[in-house]
């Protein structure tokens, strides 16, 4: 790969914790890798596979997750449905030919603008040793992708319906 | 797809922007895109001239969509939206790209800064082209206030409301109200006694009709929004009915484990009963049973002395907990600090060294009705001829709290005052600086330095006890030696700490606390009082450690906040949320088990689920699990989500 | 190579945080040997930060650190002061290898030419040694306790070495080749 | 039976001979196996890290490189040895540079670092994995009435020790274990003056003067340590410093592993205990 290489990375934080600690960062003046475009969603539990596949088929070489800390979501425990469905994705991307440094899912709060910065950081150095993302599945995976999100997102919910039982 | 009309508007933010992002280029560039008719770069977006110049190319050249490229939405997103609407366009067709914290604050590399602007500005624009016009949601206010907290700002809060007119439910976790300001003797810097002026604003808090007061009750849960909470609090018995109770304390000196439980009030320097006033000037001057200690209580055997002293015959055993609910407009919080304690700093001898005690300690030895009536005395009873004051224990020190105390410095000045006014002893101030630097505190510290107190400028290191003697140790930094101090007595000025239960009262409000534990505020400079959670506000030391001054400021101005609710009568609350295309619904009933408001239900009839808009909080996670794709989240919905992830990542 | 002497210290391990100092003194306040001190630890600092190299390098106060990292655990900036004066040994000792003072340069001699030389050490020895260095009537202020732990069984005469004795002067001097820092 | 691997370091083989008989004597009363680490050299105490930063990762380093060959946790008694391998394995983990630099050295002689074992202070291992109701157990001979101050010293607990670096309480409960009379003791975690003792005597008097005047003051039999250092100083240099600043009594300074031995029944050569420069024959009359 080439040395001048700089992942693309898309963040999908939520509205109340960790957008805010990345407002922090700013605020702070702390720097960190441009590598990242922040997209906005009101509550971590909004995400769904369909948004991180889609980052990937747009040529993002990384996808980081963030949301309230447990205990501290805005809406009660969307953030415990976060946390219940990433093991799934991170199931799927890998199946698909994703490797594992290219997804993360983290808890920043609104007073974590440092960790935030370091994680971006992190995220870019473990991106830049896999190298940059190449559509292993080329055109399929625009083909899989609506697919699979239908299916991940059943997979999902059965997985919640389950856990809330079983407390996983 | 339908042709928009899409004005971009890059603001500099001064230099703040500009300084890093070639704003210029920036505009240049999202001009070619062929939807744009408008992109323009300007120093100050949010200023009139800034919003002017919207709102005149919405209504001239007939723009129907606008970007805005500046601070964070968090900062500006209603300014602008204001904006839209003055000109008519509906607020929603608006979209923000941050490029200032998340770019030009963030990044070196101007040209890498410059790149990622326009990177953020494309996916707004791509986002914008899909927004629909949605109208805010206006719901009535409800106009009752919950103040939880009766220390100085809660009270403040409380009285301000309740005079205006206006319910308010007190809730106290202790069984008295006045908080740390209670315990006082005077203070800085006009040296008032606090219970003179602190015991007038209790009695009327007891006396406002306005006012329901709970004590020995705390909030367990937080429902609904602004305008319209719904607050569960929970009252522990006091083994005592209020109703009969005259507050005479003959069940405390009849109870048998009179003068053996140190008490709290005093900070463990005078012992109590387990039936007992907490003191003399305490709202509601009730009688209190301390079920811990209580011997009936405990172990079901006593005399029950108290009951046959009682002649009101208030006490009653079989009181239980209660649970009560309001329904409240907005709730202010007011919950305090605790103390820093002393022993986690061993060096210093706290808890070793029976004339190491901390301020607040000090407080009540010269308090004139604290446990030594005003006097204060060393441990075998006799005055001390010299006494150390060591700042900032537990402050300014990465080892436990990194910010500064703020009132410890006048407080220590304060402490040195009553020294030499007392007993006449000598008095060492240990600091690190000294910052006095409110309204007449620094002509109060000038004061007290020409009273002849020893102001040594280093950080207590150490207190030692050498042939008996307190020995102070450090370093006098303007002398440039090592010094051993041998004081009698050493008073630690410690750090003001959020309360232990901070976490969990953030928990069961929904609000966020900043990284040094306290509450977090909406805007550390320009909305101070607010939340992140509209409705509740907060006021004192439960935000950052504050004096008097300040909390009392506060907890005006968060009754200010609560009145205006109030006077508006209704708020307007987040228009985002859910909806469920009952076309799609394949009725899996997935979707309910996720929604946490239990928004959603299924329509027996149709076998589809519903939702119930005005419950739903537009988290949008039923989205997120819904296989069959069937609901849409207003203004976060999936195509106007991938639109924006495209254009970011163009 | 270095724009100053702060940045000089902030370059090696444990030097970093030099810049948050606040002149507090709780360094000194906590440090046994501080009384004994021309320049106290704060003072140190503020030396450092106001670039007086020389002066800090040739103080003896740097020596009279015992290690016992009372500062370092106290300093509410969190500065490793023991660190800091490790840092300020290496350079004073790189730089000005005759010091003046004979007693430090002899103990630091002997017991660091013991360690090169055989890995290990002994007391016995390095008092042997140390006499040699700096003055041999000391043998004769050591001889009383010398007995003492002689008789007491706690004196090893006979040199202890590790066996691997060429593994162990390699690194030894490959580290003093590339480190003398 | 449990092992562990043991890094005596310098004194325990040679001035503090008493410290390592009381060490094998205890273990393995308590049946837990002590195994040295074959060839280890000096950690460089204070004196390296002064002179040469690099050589002062190297010597502890070679330590750990030839205790990771084998397994079990890398047990130390001496105070010093202690905190430098702790702080070593510290640096390497922090400090990409001295981790690099390390290896690279190392690489050249013929030594590879395969990993490195947890590196536990004696008196850590005692409490943490002995546990203090095994050790009340083993008591035979609870030392009643032997009034003690525990002196844990300054690098056992600082700065990245195991107990509270201002008032340490590992000590004091191990002692108490064995039925000692605990005092109040200010002076736990106060420095000796190490080798200041050597180079800078008048520096070194004053802080073992202090110390030892404090043990007095409450009423202490004894001082017990965890240290060879400690123990030098405390034990070998009190009769000069008693005779430089006109003190009178003599304080006995004895292991911790020492008096640990004599509550389980061990005798009192086979602890070394005869090998003090002050006697502890008299306070330990009555217990033995």
């Amino acid at each position: 790969m080439s040395d001048n290489f700089e992942p693309k990375i898309l963040g999908i934080l939520c509205n109340w914790c960790s957008y805010a600690g990345a407002d922090l960062a700013g605020t702070s003046r702390l720097k960190y890798p441009a590598n990242i475009r922040i997209v906005k969603v009101m509550c971590s539990g909004r995400v769904e596979p369909t948004l991180i596949l889609k980052a990937f088929q747009e040529g993002a070489d990384g996808v980081l997750i963030s949301g309230c800390h447990p205990g501290d979501c805005h809406y009660v425990d969307g953030n415990i449905k976060t946390l219940r469905r990433t093991p799934l994705v991170a199931r799927l991307l890998t199946q698909i030919g994703i490797e594992p440094e290219r997804f993360k899912q983290v808890w920043v709060s609104a007073s974590e603008g440092e960790k935030f910065g370091k994680i971006v950081e992190q995220m870019v150095e473990d991106i830049k040793k896999v190298g940059p993302y190449q559509k292993k599945m080329g055109d399929q995976l625009d083909v899989v992708m609506h697919e699979v999100a239908a299916s991940a997102k059943e997979a999902a919910a059965a997985e919640e319906k389950g856990g809330s039982n079983c407390g996983s | 797809m339908s042709d928009h009309k899409i004005g971009v508007y890059v603001c500099h933010c001064g230099s703040n922007i500009n300084g890093v992002v070639n704003c210029a280029k920036v505009t240049e560039e999202i001009g070619k895109i062929g939807e744009v008719v408008v992109a323009k770069d300007y120093k100050y977006m949010c200023s009139d001239p800034g919003q002017e110049m919207i709102k005149n190319d919405i209504k001239e050249k007939g723009l129907d969509r606008v970007v805005i490229a500046a601070c964070s939405p968090r900062m500006h997103e209603p300014t602008f939206r204001r904006a839209l609407e003055g000109a008519g366009l509906n607020g929603y067709l608006l979209e923000m790209a941050n490029i200032r914290e998340h770019v030009s604050w963030v990044t070196k590399d101007k040209e890498e800064a410059t790149k990622k602007a326009l990177s953020l500005v494309k996916g707004a624009v791509k986002r914008v082209k899909l927004h629909e016009p949605i109208e805010e949601r206006e719901v009535p206010v409800t106009n009752t206030t919950l103040v939880l907290g009766g220390g100085i700002s809660g009270i403040q809060a409380a009285l301000q409301v309740a005079e205006a007119g206006h319910k308010v439910y007190l809730i106290e976790q202790k069984q008295y109200i006045g908080g740390n300001m209670a315990k006082f003797d005077k203070t800085f810097p006009t040296l008032d006694c606090a219970a003179c002026i602190l015991t007038p604003k209790m009695v009327d808090v007891g006396q406002s009709p306005n006012i329901e007061l709970y004590t020995s009750s705390e909030v367990i849960k937080v429902d609904g929004y602004v305008g319209n909470f719904t607050v569960t609090v929970r009252e522990k018995p006091r083994y005592i009915n209020h109703d009969k109770c005259t507050g005479c304390g003959d069940c405390a000196s009849a109870c048998i484990m009179k003068n053996r439980i140190p008490h709290e009030f005093d900070e463990g320097l005078s012992k109590r009963s387990a039936a007992y006033i907490p003191f003399p000037q305490a709202v509601p001057l009730k009688a209190v049973i301390d079920d811990g200690n209580c011997l009936f209580l405990t172990r079901k055997k006593c005399t029950l002395a108290c009951v046959k002293a009682c002649g009101a015959k208030a006490i009653n055993f079989n009181q239980h907990e209660t649970i009560h609910e309001f329904k409240v407009g907005s709730i202010i919080l007011a919950t305090g600090f605790d103390l820093f304690d002393a022993k986690r700093a061993p060096q210093y001898g706290y808890g070793r060294y029976a004339n190491v005690i901390n301020g607040l300690q000090f407080e009540r030895m010269t308090n004139a009705s604290g446990p030594t009536s005003g006097h204060i005395t060393l441990a075998d009873g006799t005055e001390p001829k010299s006494v150390a004051v060591i700042h900032c224990v537990g402050s300014r020190d990465e080892n436990y709290n990194k910010y500064c105390s703020r009132v410890c410095c006048m407080s220590s000045v304060k402490f040195a005052h009553l020294v030499k006014d007392h007993c006449d002893a000598e008095v060492y101030e240990f600091y690190i600086d000294m910052r006095t630097f409110g309204k007449g505190y620094e002509e109060f510290y000038n004061r007290v330095q020409e009273e002849g107190v020893h102001f040594v400028r280093g950080k207590g290191a150490e207190v030692a006890q050498i042939d008996g003697r307190l020995v102070v140790i450090a370093e006098d930094t303007l002398l440039g030696q090592y010094r051993e101090i041998p004081v009698d007595m050493v008073i630690l000025n410690t750090a003001l700490e959020p309360r232990v239960d901070a976490e969990k009262v953030a928990q069961t409000l929904g609000i966020s606390r900043s990284g040094d534990g306290f509450f977090m505020e909406s805007h550390i400079k320009l909305d101070p009082v607010t939340t992140t959670t509209d409705g509740i506000y907060l006021a004192g030391c439960c935000q950052s450690p504050k004096d008097i001054p300040d909390s009392v400021a506060q907890g005006s101005a968060a009754a200010a906040q609560s009145l205006a609710i109030i006077a508006t009568g209704k708020v307007k609350i987040s228009p985002i949320s859910a909806s469920i295309d009952s076309e799609q619904c394949a009725g899996c009933r997935i979707c309910i088990g996720l929604c946490t408001y239990r928004a959603i239900k299924l329509n027996e009839e149709t076998l589809r689920a519903e939702i119930n808009e005005a419950v739903c909080k537009g988290c949008g996670t039923c989205a997120a699990g819904c296989p069959s794709g069937a609901i849409r989240v207003s203004h976060f919905n999936d195509d106007q989500l991938l639109a924006q992830i495209e254009g970011v990542l163009a | 190579m270095f724009k100053d002497f702060t940045s000089e210290i902030m370059s090696y391990p444990g030097g970093e945080k030099i810049t948050a100092c606040m002149q507090c003194g709780t360094c000194t306040g906590s440090c046994p040997t501080s009384h004994a001190m021309q320049y106290t630890p704060r003072r140190l600092i503020s030396l450092i930060r106001a670039n007086q190299r020389d002066t800090v390098l040739q103080s003896l106060d740097i020596w009279k650190c015992a290690s016992c990292y009372s500062c370092t655990t106290r300093c509410p900036r969190g500065i490793k002061f023991t660190d800091i004066m490790y840092i300020l040994k290496n350079l004073a000792w790189k730089e000005q290898s005759k010091m003046e003072n004979k007693n430090i340069a002899g103990f630091y001699n002997a017991f660091q030419g013991l360690i090169e030389k055989r890995g290990r050490m002994n007391e016995a020895e390095l008092i042997m040694k140390y006499s040699f260095q700096t003055n041999p009537v000391k043998l004769l202020e050591f001889a009383p306790l010398g007995m003492k732990m002689l008789l007491k069984g706690r004196a090893a005469f006979s040199a202890p070495s590790v066996r691997n004795q060429v593994q162990l002067q390699k690194i030894m001097k490959l580290a003093q080749e590339r480190g003398g820092e | 039976m449990v092992a562990y691997q043991y890094y005596p370091g310098c004194s325990l083989h040679a001035s503090a001979r008493d410290y390592d008989e009381s060490v094998r004597g205890v273990l393995g009363h308590l049946a837990i196996k002590l195994e040295e680490v074959p060839d280890w050299n000096c950690c460089g105490a204070t004196i390296t890290p002064s002179l040469n930063q690099l050589q002062s990762q190297i010597l502890p380093a070679r330590n750990l490189a030839l205790a990771a060959e084998n397994r079990g946790d890398l047990v130390v008694p001496c105070n010093a040895c202690y905190m430098s391998l702790k702080k070593v394995q510290h640096n390497m983990v922090k400090y990409k540079e001295i981790r690099e630099g390390v290896i690279d050295i190392f690489s050249q002689a013929g030594l590879s670092l395969t990993g490195m074992p947890e590196v536990r202070h004696l008196l850590e291992m005692i409490m943490e994995d002995v546990g203090l109701a095994k050790v009340k157990e083993m008591v035979t001979k609870p030392l009643k009435d032997l009034k003690i101050v525990s002196y844990s010293g300054c690098q056992l607990v600082r700065p990245l020790g195991f107990d509270d670096p201002e008032d340490p309480q590992a000590l004091d409960q191990l002692m108490e274990a064995l039925g000692a009379k605990v005092l109040p003791f200010s002076q736990k975690s106060h420095c000796c003056g190490s080798s200041l003792m050597t180079t800078q005597p008048e520096l070194a008097f004053k802080m073992v003067d202090s110390i030892l005047e404090e043990a007095k003051k409450v009423g202490a039999e004894m001082v017990v340590v965890t240290c060879p250092m400690c123990q030098l100083n405390l034990d070998a240099y009190q009769g000069q410093i008693n005779n430089k600043f006109n003190r009178t009594g003599q304080l006995p300074i004895i292991y911790f592993t020492q008096l640990m031995g004599l509550a389980m029944g061990l005798s009192k050569s086979q602890l070394g205990i005869q090998r003090g420069i002050v006697s502890s024959n008299k306070a330990l009359e009555k217990i033995v």
